[in-house]
């Protein structure tokens, strides 16, 4: 790489440590841009400066002779508010199908979700999770001890249920036939009538 | 060697560039000329993957169905016809030489759109983001999205649940996945001489490709083009090819079905 | 949280772009910050000044209405170098091709892309989604409600778009039989109009 003007070499070290995956050390800056760590110190007062102003939010930090980039601790309490908030105010309809399974079919595994919807759901579970209307339930007692998820309570009191056996009865539908939640388990199949965990499903 | 590794995405990118190679305007080219290149190219791949290589066979079989096609004075239709009137319901139904232009026309509108998406791909690339550890996560906190309804939970369940039987029904009327796993079995045997019974299955990506094989074999085994036994009492089947017949890509026996498939 | 001055109320939004590794929505900015959107794109746009000095290695990006800092694409050998961060992967030409497809048809079927790939295209479509670049978005209303595939942010984001309206145009064919994004069969086509098949493209 050429030669950097005192500008570029400014923002050379600046990119490096908003993208960096751990401190950086002085020594590795000088390398980088072919300076030597007197001129680095230099830049990165200048780069301490800029980032001191009250119009930043971020901030320099020196760590045994390696620098990062942080964002300033006193904000702190605007970005836990806009985590809260990044979640969306709707369900993705892949989630809300999730949902509904999981609500119908407790407790139920993953496998058992993905059949009926055909297509891998791990982040839709883990979107409910996280949005506390799902939670982990045990495990299934077959083979390999598949985790079971449910609905929380919450998620009811939401609803304004006292019981699950309050969900609205769905119409029959006479054949289902991939439905059955122990037909992943060929050496547990057979038995047709252990289908208990759905009230209000004939 | 996978196929994408050898440079090509698909039986339809192969193609696409054996044509451009040569040089000629999609709408001119002999199906028969390109025919030849294709199997070439196919039968020079090692196929790992029996699933890739049956979709590669069978392109290759509805190339030499159009071949023979045009060699045969009846079948009145020549190749260059078909860009003129191509868009025409009626031509593109049942030529096959058409139809499969018309595909590879399509196809390389994406196939273009793909390489003009590459160079922003690599100035996209080259600014880097913070990392994500930085954002605080609060744990599982309930958070109710808006319109959640006991009606909304139930006809959510409903829709999922109705594409369940729809499947099944589905399955029985789709013919080109038995037309597919018969090529691909036939193309198994031509290189291993026999095959296992659960090797035919074992890398099947669904439930419904596992049937398409079974029946595959089973057609296979009526019409005496390959014999199954069973040395053992409960040992493993083994499928192979009967000593008299060697099997070659566009035999007659399989060509129909498969280019019923290429639509 | 009390009442922010202009530059704290600055500094804010700095601190949860640095933090947040994804881009955010404007109006999650304002959410976090208590003002409405109108003053955060006037911060937003002072930030973007700051930014767009010579001395700064980082960037304010927009992508479809959310905001992000990048590091500029000029230092990005300095960051492989030092940083440890990974030049990250180009997609694979199959990959490529789907999320063409993908980004061209959305929202479309499996089934749908399949048919102009002429190959099964799970694994790539399920790459598209661990990266993050294509997501689920509802189901077809039609035989068996095939899940249908849509670009994300992380899309534009992958090619330094602010939004769909940038993609290049799809190439024309002289006569386009197909240019429905809706029709399944391609015998359904024979409309010889020219759609372009993307609103906002010519």
């Amino acid at each position: 790489m050429q030669m950097l003007s005192p500008k570029s070499a400014q923002a050379a070290i600046e990119a490096i440590l908003f993208a960096a995956a751990f401190p950086v050390h002085i020594d590795d800056l000088a390398y980088a841009i072919e300076a030597d760590a007197e001129s680095v110190r230099r830049l990165l007062r200048e780069i301490e400066d800029r980032f001191s102003r009250p119009e930043s939010g971020a901030m320099l930090a020196c760590v045994d002779g390696c620098y990062l980039l942080l964002s300033r601790p006193e904000y702190s309490g605007f970005v836990e508010r806009l985590s809260r908030r990044q979640k969306p105010a709707v369900l993705s309809p892949a989630s809300m199908e999730t949902l509904a399974i999981i609500a119908y079919r407790q407790p139920v595994t993953r496998g058992e979700i993905e059949k009926i919807r055909g297509v891998n759901s791990d982040s839709a579970i883990s979107t409910l999770i996280e949005r506390g209307l799902v939670a982990e339930a045990g495990r299934r007692n077959s083979i390999g001890r598949p985790v079971l998820y449910a609905t929380t309570p919450e998620f009811l009191l939401h609803l304004g249920l006292r019981s699950l056996d309050q969900l609205p009865p769905l119409p029959e539908t006479e054949n289902e036939p991939a439905a059955n939640p122990d037909a992943e388990e060929p050496s547990s199949a057979g038995a047709e009538t252990q289908e208990p965990s759905l009230p209000g499903l004939g | 060697m996978k196929v994408e590794a050898a440079g090509f995405s698909g039986p339809l990118d192969l193609l696409l560039s054996l044509i451009e190679r040569r040089q000629i305007d999609i709408c001119e080219v002999s199906i028969a000329q390109i025919a030849d290149d294709y199997l070439e190219r196919v039968l020079s791949l090692d196929w790992l993957d029996i699933n890739e290589a049956a979709e590669f066979l069978v392109v290759a079989a509805s190339l030499l169905y159009i071949k023979v096609r045009a060699l045969l004075p009846a079948a009145g239709q020549q190749p260059d016809e078909a860009c003129d009137d191509e868009g025409e319901a009626e031509g593109g139904e049942d030529d096959p030489a058409q139809a499969l232009v018309a595909r590879l026309i399509e196809y390389r509108r994406f196939r273009d759109a793909a390489r003009a998406l590459r160079p922003l791909e690599a100035m996209g690339l080259r600014a880097y983001r913070r990392l994500e550890r930085a954002l605080p996560k609060p744990g599982p906190t309930f958070m109710p999205p808006a319109g959640l309804t006991l009606q909304a939970l139930a006809s959510a369940y409903l829709q999922a649940m109705s594409s369940l039987p729809q499947e099944f029904e589905q399955a029985p009327t789709d013919e080109i996945p038995i037309a597919q796993q018969m090529v691909a079995i036939l193309s198994g045997l031509a290189r291993r001489g026999k095959l296992r019974l659960q090797d035919l299955f074992g890398t099947a990506a669904s439930r419904g490709t596992v049937v398409a094989s079974l029946l595959a074999l089973l057609e296979l085994t009526r019409r005496g083009r390959v014999n199954a036994e069973q040395p053992v009492p409960f040992g493993d089947i083994w499928v192979r090819a009967p000593e008299s017949r060697r099997w070659e890509v566009g035999d007659a026996d399989v060509e129909p079905e498969v280019s019923t498939g290429g639509n």
